[in-house]
């Protein structure tokens, strides 16, 4: 079972050299500490950065210079700033290579859900709707079942979705999976968790073909 | 053109409860400190805000949410907030939730003269709802319409009087775009100079969309996620 | 009559403290050398700057510095550079008080032609078409008659239209029209010239209510 | 992320007869002299070129016309250009002449994923022909659609290697938007530096849109219209 970071460590191997890439709040944050040798890859964040470094050093933060996650950043050199109709600009006009997002639910159709609970949670869509329509290469960063242990890897999704069939691949704390015709396609089982378990945890469809091989981090 | 006015109570006249007014700034980040405070002293009400976030409980917006001041809010994030939870899951405020992008695009055409674009963003969820879709090149797009409002004040780091702004860092984000839609936008900057002290190949945006500005003070800037790394 | 400069010193009377003007090319450019004492105006052109000075110091002229008609010219302290989407997002948007163009033919609906003589003459819109779309002020700076002596204020254009109902005054070199719903009210006279001499030149209905008094130059 | 190439022939790999380019400029300001050299020099034909003018009959854009190169203009005013009207009226080179604020907003469309939008520029001339017409705020508007570009060839002041411009004066024109549009995008500099030698507050066009950059040589920077004062 993975942890989160974990999770951040596995969707790293899926950066490509030159890509900009979009991480979203929690989990997806976490990709910019795995970044492999020798690929070389330029952060954007949708308040207005391109070229996003790591958090400054104590007493050097800036009230005006921080990501899409409210936190305190650096910019690298090469970075620009720019207006929030620019940077959606980037992203509408899928000049992004991947984005990777956080989920409470994803179905077998592509959907995502995660930005309201009726009635309980409304913190608002954010970016997410527009990078979700928008980017052709979206991988989700979740947990595959919420706290319960109910799965959020789904038929169809419950919740209010955030965009529709837009998500190829997901990788979870037990999985990494990808979204295909029939189902969720089981590409890799995390460390020391059996396609048994995975199956038990996945309430959508599930296909495996063949010998499912271990993720290596 | 001398834009230039004495201070925020002179920026502010003419702004009237009931009234629409686009707020600049990404989370606490390039919002207008001097115009909310003076928003609150005002005490108008029954306002409709439209700004990306909400601000949090004690700063920002939310100082004009805790008066009840706001009627309506039209926004893309309001996470950071309890008492804007509060108040939106009552039903006491109302709330128009809008994809980022197309909060941001959607105040550009305003200022643009552009009454309406396709987007893919929302479409097949709530937001798309009561809109009209069209494909083009095989994908869904809805139909969004311009926004625009009586009054839209941002934040600059630099201005001239003029009305000529640059701004710095992340402060950027919706500023610019909400300058150009304001029927009257109020700029406050950190720095007001002289026309001609600004690089006119450097400027953000033009004097033409900013109606009044003046020299704001006492500038909080206040960081929602410090996060750093240690000194060494 | 009026000289074509005379025509510029006749529409910069009509300039208020404020203002933000575009020029066209031609007789509307003259209209930056007669600006009134006490008035201060800003000049827009379309190709990407406000605050347009006048033409630079020989041996001063820089090659990214031009105006519209691809003359060199000079920024103005406070002046500012831009792309030709925000340009054009000044004059859609109105944020531009009043334009001043040219025109081959006017008609009484305010509508008008300048950009193409089927078969003849093709030099294209330029900006025209989004400028007289998008103005709510509009004043055409044009002669009343072409040079065979037929007139260019009609009761319909026979030219390809650049923008339908637009045009609300037109000063020429014989009259001062304002565009009503009957036709061309005339307004002032050119020194010199009769009611009756316009009366002649002009094809469309003119509306002559009262004495017309003589233009003040 | 090194957008670098060697040279201009580098940077023109894969430009191929009947393609559709972008070429940014206003009149002879701001033009990509050196690409549109080996444009000439690659003898490529039949090309879309989307250009706000055609250039003059010795430079700019006028050097492909005179080989006969372009097969379709796309263009906002070409009156400075007398072979172009000869082309254009005998029948030999196709014209689509579009309202220049249309052609930088569909341009900028092209580049930021919106499909289509409503302007009120061209409603009831030959311009609207065949497009929907649809009212807003009792005004008429018409739909226009993105453009895009198999290349887009843009030319800026400065770049850096990470493929970060900045325009000077009134040479920014059509560039910025046109960079955003095209499929791969090329940009010539006066001055190729490093990364983080250009602030990151002063850039115009960000590296994201520029693919291929090289430092430019040789700029003539041809005057059309030279007016001046004299020096008194």
């Amino acid at each position: 079972m993975l942890s989160k970071s974990q999770i951040a460590q596995r969707i790293a191997q899926e950066l490509q050299n030159g890509w900009y890439v979009n991480l979203g709040i929690g989990i997806p944050t976490l990709v910019a500490n795995y970044i492999p040798e020798g690929i070389d890859v330029e952060f954007q964040s949708e308040n207005g950065i391109l070229g996003m470094g790591p958090f400054p050093v104590e007493g050097t933060e800036d009230a005006d210079l921080i990501n899409a996650g409210k936190q305190t950043i650096t910019a690298l050199p090469g970075a620009v700033f720019f207006d929030s109709a620019t940077s959606f600009a980037m992203i509408r006009g899928q000049h992004v290579q991947l984005t990777v997002l956080g989920a409470m639910e994803v179905s077998q159709n592509g959907d995502i859900a995660n930005w309201k609970i009726p009635g309980k949670m409304v913190k608002g869509m954010g970016g997410a709707m527009d990078l979700v329509a928008s980017a052709d290469n979206i991988i989700v960063a979740m947990m595959h079942t919420n706290r319960a242990g109910a799965s959020k890897i789904l038929k169809n999704c419950s919740l209010p979705l955030t965009g529709v069939g837009c998500v190829k691949k997901i990788v979870t704390n037990l999985a990494v999976l990808e979204v295909v015709k029939e189902g969720f396609k089981l590409i890799e089982r995390a460390p020391g968790v059996s396609v048994e378990e995975i199956q038990q945890a996945t309430e959508g469809d599930l296909i495996i073909e063949g010998d499912i091989p271990e993720m290596k981090l | 053109m001398n834009k230039k006015v004495a201070n925020v109570e002179e920026a502010c006249q003419g702004i009237e409860s009931g009234m629409t007014l686009m707020l600049g700034g990404f989370g606490l980040c390039g919002i207008p400190e001097n115009s909310i405070s003076e928003l609150v002293n005002l005490n108008v009400t029954g306002l409709t805000c439209i700004s990306n976030n909400a601000g949090v409980d004690d700063f920002g917006l939310g100082l004009l949410l805790q008066k009840k001041q706001i009627k309506k809010m039209i926004s893309s994030y309001v996470g950071e907030n309890d008492e804007f939870e509060r108040q939106m899951l009552s039903g006491e405020l109302e709330v128009d939730l809008i994809p980022q992008g197309s909060l941001a695009e959607r105040c550009r055409a305003g200022g643009a003269g552009i009454p309406a674009f396709y987007t893919p963003a929302g479409y097949g969820t709530e937001v798309a709802e009561g809109k009209e879709v069209r494909e083009f090149n095989g994908k869904p797009h809805i139909l969004e319409s311009a926004l625009t409002a009586d009054f839209a004040i941002v934040k600059a780091w630099k201005g001239d009087t003029a009305g000529n702004l640059v701004f710095k860092g992340t402060a950027r984000n919706f500023n610019p775009m909400m300058a150009m839609a304001g029927k009257i936008t109020i700029a406050e900057v950190e720095e007001l100079v002289e026309p001609g002290e600004l690089n006119p190949n450097e400027i953000h945006t033009a004097g033409i969309f900013v109606q009044r500005i003046f020299q704001g003070k006492g500038y909080e800037k206040r960081i929602e996620q410090r996060t750093v790394r240690p000194k060494n």
